[in-house]
């Protein structure tokens, strides 16, 4: 029957890997050629983008907002400096694993919290919540190291062979392949039926317990993956530095979090490593022109991208490359704009 | 005849005011009832409370003599009992594949597979292109919800619920706001669900309470006021006089 | 869906092209400065910057025939920041040293890479006594806490102050101060009544300094870090613990001299042992200090001190290895250099690595109207305790 | 016991602050539906203009209290009429990113023409120190807080209560769209809504600096305790956050003072617990959209 595979085409077709995204992909890759001095910035880039991308999962497709979601960076970041500094798993991919389940527990309990209550409400909890782990990260200093963090972390080489290096490259590879993974996974996620009944549930949470999808399991489900994700952008954070201390739970990290992902866009999982590329590369940049005063420029870039209004930003911004799509292509290029509704 | 809906003095008050009195309802199997009522009679929240948005304060809720008053929205529809909504509270950024493709996953129990991507089950797409089919939405299934026609907004909605699989239906004002050109379609849809889908219409428009329903329920002030067949309902003093005195009032 | 697409790409682009930084290298000597300029450690990183500039200003830029190049960052007191600026400053812009570390948790985490690098790590503020024991390339020209800790505890013991409330930052400056006060006070038969630690973020001291009035100690000992020892001093005066008797004494991080001025009267009296008062009475200080103040408009504290002697230790080791900048040379150079710093003469430990200076014991009084820790007491000539014990 | 009550009293001393600190978040949030996480902006704008007047200036304190007020005031109408208004239609995320930028820019901004070190304002000396009354220490400078923002408090429910613009602003924030069929100018109503809550927060902010110490970071670093204060007590009135800021003041002394170990502790606990359990705050409307 036509009308079962036209059905099937269409389902599947927004899980479709679209020629932009590949090149998107390889153009990751290469960095590691293009830039092979710019390894640790980014790693660093990689790792804020993985993070991103968890929130991306619980803000953009299920409408729970978060300012605590360095609980979970920072209890990723902890377990695998704890794992690796008592020699309790050495090998990195393991314990990088490990860590993110830690932190996966501790999403599925704090979910049921969560789950409950208004926007304000969900943020303060969060919020709260991560607060809390940074106090009694503080209170036991001496598992933790308290305000001077874990000393010593040394980091055995990722499967035996990669020895992390000063260059940072092994740490940017590692980084790499992982985010690519867990990329992968989400956007299965994302484009299950388990990832339209999120879409749902972010757009009316009542309408979709009318269809009979289970909304608190399901966010509960998505939140608990979500820390999944946010613990191993920990767990790689002390990997690559060897560092854990206790700005890893800082609400400055689930601020700038938040606004990393709305620069980028929510709702498309790839807002998350946009928005992570272009966040650290102003800040690289006004840092560099002035280490002081940098902070003016970027609340100014934040402003302005509110005041002009993304849609706008991004239609100049693919100027150029509908310039270039109508002259090569002979067709007229397509405007639209990723979504970025709020919850 | 067997009772596929009943309610058992279900009482709910919201602080001190008290929307829903001691009612007790019971719609047979198969049957094609309406509850009618004027504004603020207190029909939403008997919605509400059978869908099981609202907790009851007292009363239970039976559905095919299963006690379902303390199940959560979800599962009452997977055993059977779904709803449309009044307004429009369709996904307005899902295309009209996407909506009821949820509501066929859920049902077949796939709703929490996270692994396979939509699409790629036949059963599922199967189903849903049938329910698009009979809906006459195959030809929009791409294209988002917010740019329908009312109309098929309103096809839509019942097409959702339909897919859900249903024994006992509610229709909330399936045709309110539909422009008159495109009413046709709603209700020969309505007229076209399958006898064994009991359906429970909650209805302001009296023409199309009477020419649906078998059987009538009438709610002033949150109880009942009379129950019997639309000519027994019609004729009534009592369901005259509310209706004439809010007519005089409008 | 493909202006996403595009999106991706032109995003792709546009980190590319900021991604190229320059990285070359010349005939000149890089030191990479590493320094809180934001945050609320801010005010460290700026007196730091401030000082090198001056010296640099005073000294010229060129030192045995080599350039010198300071390249500035923040990490805003982050040390994962503090990481990889270092990392980045060594790979990238091969620097010959990396100096400042407002905090110690920043001065450790770049000490593995000046041991992998074979780079002198200057630090100019931190102060746990630990910091030089983590990279043989480590060498510090601020203090430690043990030095002002233990000298203070001394004092308090041999003048007439039998009980003593402590109350400390809970970060391992503040343990330092604590515990190297707390030895050498018990020691001379003193007695802690009360020890509170504060959290490092603390905006309002009332409820400790309530516990500390209600022990009715002979003094209270007191480490805050810099820039919070104002709100200290305000709330202890409002709260009478300055009517009721009690002394302030503690290592001089409180009495910072960029803010003594606005602590009001109340500071009148408070001891403290430090190793720099702005009022020091020697040529080179009036000279700094006149310099000082005619270029920024403010009064240098003990921090400025620190980045002024780290950024002449630089040079100064140039000078003696002929502008070489071998790692090694350098650190060997500057084992046992001894000169006259604002603060007093003061040397380099060739044992340790850290500071040798003299600790002072002042007082806070009014000199022309403005307030200034006056010193009235030196214990010359003193290393950190915190490894001579061991 | 009597420190029992000068815990008591720092706590109410400190919980008053805070409201006038936060009261205007509460209505910016509450009542306009606008997260303005520039607020602590506003209150720094307010002490470091009281601070410049009193230290370099020469006026005296409390004839720089009101100044304060009105030149964070001013500061608020001007901004909201260039550039807030035209975002309160925008979504919530919109305006975070736009009010985290602005607080990004006043904290540089400061920092550039104040220095980073922190300052205090120069106090009358019959604002210092403490008095015993029946064993109890009381703190004339808290002591005058307590005054200032009881009276205050007091005064702006009144306001709200009985007056025209009271009634007026309940109506704007019920129904926009009926309330300007009224014929009240609800754009105006706004304004000056806004306008007297950042005022309010200058104020608190002049009035801290000597409590919690005043820094180019004071934005942010209190950012959180005003958002506890208003999702604690709820933005639908002003008795809510004001009793919010009462029990977050006595909380955070009493624990400091009675567990000093596990200081942060308490507040956070007593949030989370607050939030499980009534999750539109103490006197948060009944029920959520």
């Amino acid at each position: 029957m036509t009308a079962i595979s036209d059905v099937s085409f269409h389902a599947i077709a927004r899980a479709r890997w679209r020629p932009a995204e590949i090149a998107f992909w390889i153009l990751a890759a290469s960095c590691a050629f293009l830039f092979p001095s710019r390894y640790l910035i980014m790693t660093d880039i990689i790792r804020l983008a993985l993070f991103t991308l968890s929130l991306d999962l619980i803000l953009g497709y299920a409408g729970i907002v978060s300012l605590g979601h360095a609980a979970f960076f920072g209890v990723g970041a902890y377990s695998a400096g704890l794992l690796a500094l008592h020699g309790i798993v050495n090998e990195p991919v393991i314990a990088l694993v490990v860590a993110g389940l830690i932190a996966m527990v501790l999403g599925f309990l704090t979910s049921f919290l969560v789950i409950r209550g208004v926007d304000l409400t969900r943020l303060m909890v969060t919020l709260g919540i991560a607060l809390l782990l940074e106090a009694l990260a503080e209170r036991f200093s001496n598992i933790t190291g308290g305000t001077d963090g874990l000393q010593g972390i040394e980091m055995q080489p990722i499967l035996g062979l990669f020895a992390f290096d000063m260059f940072g490259k092994t740490g940017f590879y590692y980084s790499l392949i992982v985010l690519f993974l867990l990329f992968l996974l989400a956007r299965r996620i994302v484009n299950s039926p388990f990832g339209l009944s999120l879409r749902a549930i972010k757009n009316n949470p009542l309408r979709a317990s009318a269809i009979g999808v289970p909304v608190n399991r399901r966010l509960i489900a998505i939140y608990t993956v979500a820390a999944f994700y946010a613990g191993i952008a920990g767990a790689l954070f002390t990997q690559t530095t060897a560092l854990a201390s206790l700005d890893v739970f800082a609400f400055e990290r689930s601020a700038d979090l938040m606004l990393v992902l709305v620069i980028g866009g929510t709702g498309y999982l790839y807002g998350g490593l946009i928005g992570a590329v272009v966040f650290k590369m102003l800040q690289e940049l006004f840092q560099t022109i002035t280490p002081q005063y940098w902070l003016f420029w970027i609340g100014l870039v934040l402003v302005v991208i509110v005041l002009v209004g993304r849609e706008r930003i991004h239609r100049w911004v693919l100027w150029g490359p509908n310039l270039v799509i109508r002259q090569v292509l002979g067709r007229t290029a397509v405007v639209a704009v990723p979504e970025s509704d709020a919850p | 005849m067997t009772i596929a809906l009943e309610t058992r003095g279900l009482e709910k008050s919201f602080g001190g005011l008290k929307v829903t009195r001691d009612l007790s309802l019971k719609v047979e199997q198969g049957a094609r009832h309406a509850l009618i009522g004027p504004n603020g009679a207190g029909k939403t929240t008997v919605i509400n409370l059978l869908t099981g948005v609202l907790k009851p304060n007292a009363g239970r809720i039976l559905l095919e003599g299963n006690d379902i008053t303390d199940l959560p929205v979800h599962k009452r529809v997977l055993r059977g009992l779904s709803r449309t909504f009044q307004i429009n509270q369709l996904y307005a950024d899902l295309t009209p594949l996407e909506t009821v493709g949820l509501a066929v996953s859920e049902r077949l129990g796939r709703g929490g597979d996270w692994w396979r991507r939509m699409g790629t089950r036949d059963d599922v797409n199967e189903e849903i292109a049938e329910t698009l089919e009979r809906f006459h939405l195959l030809d929009v299934m791409n294209e988002l919800t917010a740019t329908l026609p009312y109309g098929k907004q309103r096809l839509l909605e019942i097409a959702v619920a339909i897919a859900t699989k249903p024994r006992v239906l509610l229709l909330d004002e399936p045709a309110a706001g539909v422009p008159e050109s495109e009413r046709h379609d709603i209700l020969a849809a309505v007229a076209a669900l399958p006898r064994d889908v009991t359906v429970l219409l909650i209805e302001h428009d009296m023409d199309l309470v009477f020419s649906f329903a078998d059987r009538i329920s009438v709610l002033v002030n949150g109880a009942m006021l009379v129950e019997g067949p639309p000519d027994e309902v019609a004729r009534d003093p009592q369901v005259k006089a509310v209706y004439l005195g809010e007519a005089a009032d409008a | 869906m493909s202006i996403r697409s595009q999106l991706l790409l032109a995003a792709g682009s546009v980190a590319a092209m900021l991604a190229l930084a320059p990285a070359h290298a010349q005939e000149t000597v890089k030191i990479g400065l590493i320094l809180p300029m934001t945050g609320g450690q801010a005010s460290t990183g700026k007196q730091i910057d401030n000082a090198v500039k001056l010296y640099m200003q005073q000294n010229g830029d060129t030192v045995a025939g080599k350039k010198i190049e300071v390249i500035l960052k923040d990490d805003a007191a982050v040390p994962d920041n503090t990481k990889r600026l270092a990392q980045e400053l060594i790979v990238n812009d091969k620097v010959n040293f990396i100096a400042g570390f407002g905090v110690t948790p920043a001065a450790l985490a770049a000490a593995p890479l000046a041991t992998q690098g074979k780079i002198p790590e200057i630090v100019m503020a931190a102060g746990t006594s630990i910091i030089t024991e983590r990279s043989p390339y480590i060498v510090r020209t601020s203090f430690t806490l043990a030095q002002s800790s233990t000298i203070i505890g001394d004092w308090a013991a041999k003048n007439g102050i039998k009980k003593v409330a402590t109350l400390t930052s809970d970060y391992a400056p503040g343990n330092d101060a604590l515990n190297f006060f707390k030895q050498n006070f018990t020691a001379g038969g003193g007695e802690i009544v009360e020890e509170v630690k504060v959290p490092l973020q603390n905006p309002d001291f009332a409820p400790f300094l309530q516990r500390m009035k209600d022990a009715k100690p002979d003094a209270v000992f007191v480490f805050v870090p810099a820039g919070q020892g104002g709100n200290f001093m305000k709330q202890y005066a409002e709260r009478g613990l300055d009517k009721a008797g009690i002394k302030v004494i503690g290592p001089g991080d409180v009495m910072d001299d960029d803010l003594l001025n606005g602590m009001g009267d109340a500071a009148l009296g408070t001891v403290t042992a430090h190793l720099y008062s702005a009022a020091h009475p020697s040529a080179a200080n009036k000279e700094f200090v006149a310099a000082y103040k005619k270029a920024f408009g403010q009064r240098p504290g003990f921090m400025a001190v620190g980045g002024y002697d780290g950024i002449r230790l630089i040079y100064e080791a140039l000078k003696k290895t002929g502008g070489k900048t071998d790692g090694d040379a350098l650190v060997a150079a500057m084992k046992g250099m001894k000169w006259e710093s604002p603060r007093g003469p003061i040397s380099i430990d060739p044992e340790t690595r850290d500071i040798v200076q003299n600790i002072y014991i002042r007082k806070v009084e009014k000199v022309d109207g403005e307030l200034y820790n006056v010193e009235f007491a030196t214990f010359e000539a003193v290393k950190d305790s915190g490894k001579t014990k061991k | 016991m009597t420190t029992l009550f000068t815990i008591l009293f720092d706590g109410v001393a400190y919980g008053m602050l805070l409201f006038v600190l936060a009261c205007g978040l509460a209505v910016t949030l509450g009542l306009m539906n606008f997260v303005n996480l520039a607020h602590g902006a506003f209150a720094m704008a307010g002490g470091y203009i009281c601070a410049v007047l009193v230290n370099n200036s020469g006026w005296p304190f409390f004839a720089a209290l009101p100044l304060a007020f009105v030149t964070a005031a001013a500061i608020g109408v001007a901004l909201e009429r260039t550039l807030y208004r035209h975002l309160y239609t925008r979504s919530h995320l919109d305006q975070v990113l736009f009010t985290i930028g602005l607080t990004f820019m006043s904290v540089a901004a400061v920092d550039y023409i104040m220095g980073s070190s922190r300052i205090f304002i120069k106090l009358p000396g019959a604002l210092e120190g403490q008095f015993d009354l029946f064993g109890v220490g009381i703190g004339r400078y808290r002591l005058m807080i307590i005054v200032i923002c009881g009276l205050l408090t007091v005064a702006l429910q009144l306001v709200l209560a009985k007056t025209r613009f009271g009634s007026r602003l309940r109506a704007a924030v019920d129904d926009p769209r009926a309330a300007s069929g009224l014929g009240i100018n609800v754009p105006q109503v706004f304004a000056f809504t806004f306008a007297f809550g950042c005022g309010l927060a200058g104020l608190g902010g002049a009035l801290s600096a000597e409590i919690l110490g005043l820094d180019p970071y004071f934005p942010l670093k209190f950012m959180i305790y005003f958002l506890i204060v208003v999702t604690v007590g709820g933005s639908s009135s002003i008795t809510g956050p004001f009793l919010a800021s009462l029990l977050l003041g006595i909380g955070d002394v009493a624990g400091k003072y009675y567990v000093p170990k596990m200081g942060p502790f308490v507040i956070y606990t007593i949030m989370i617990v607050i939030l499980i359990w009534r999750p539109n705050g103490l006197f948060g409307r009944a029920a959520a959209r």
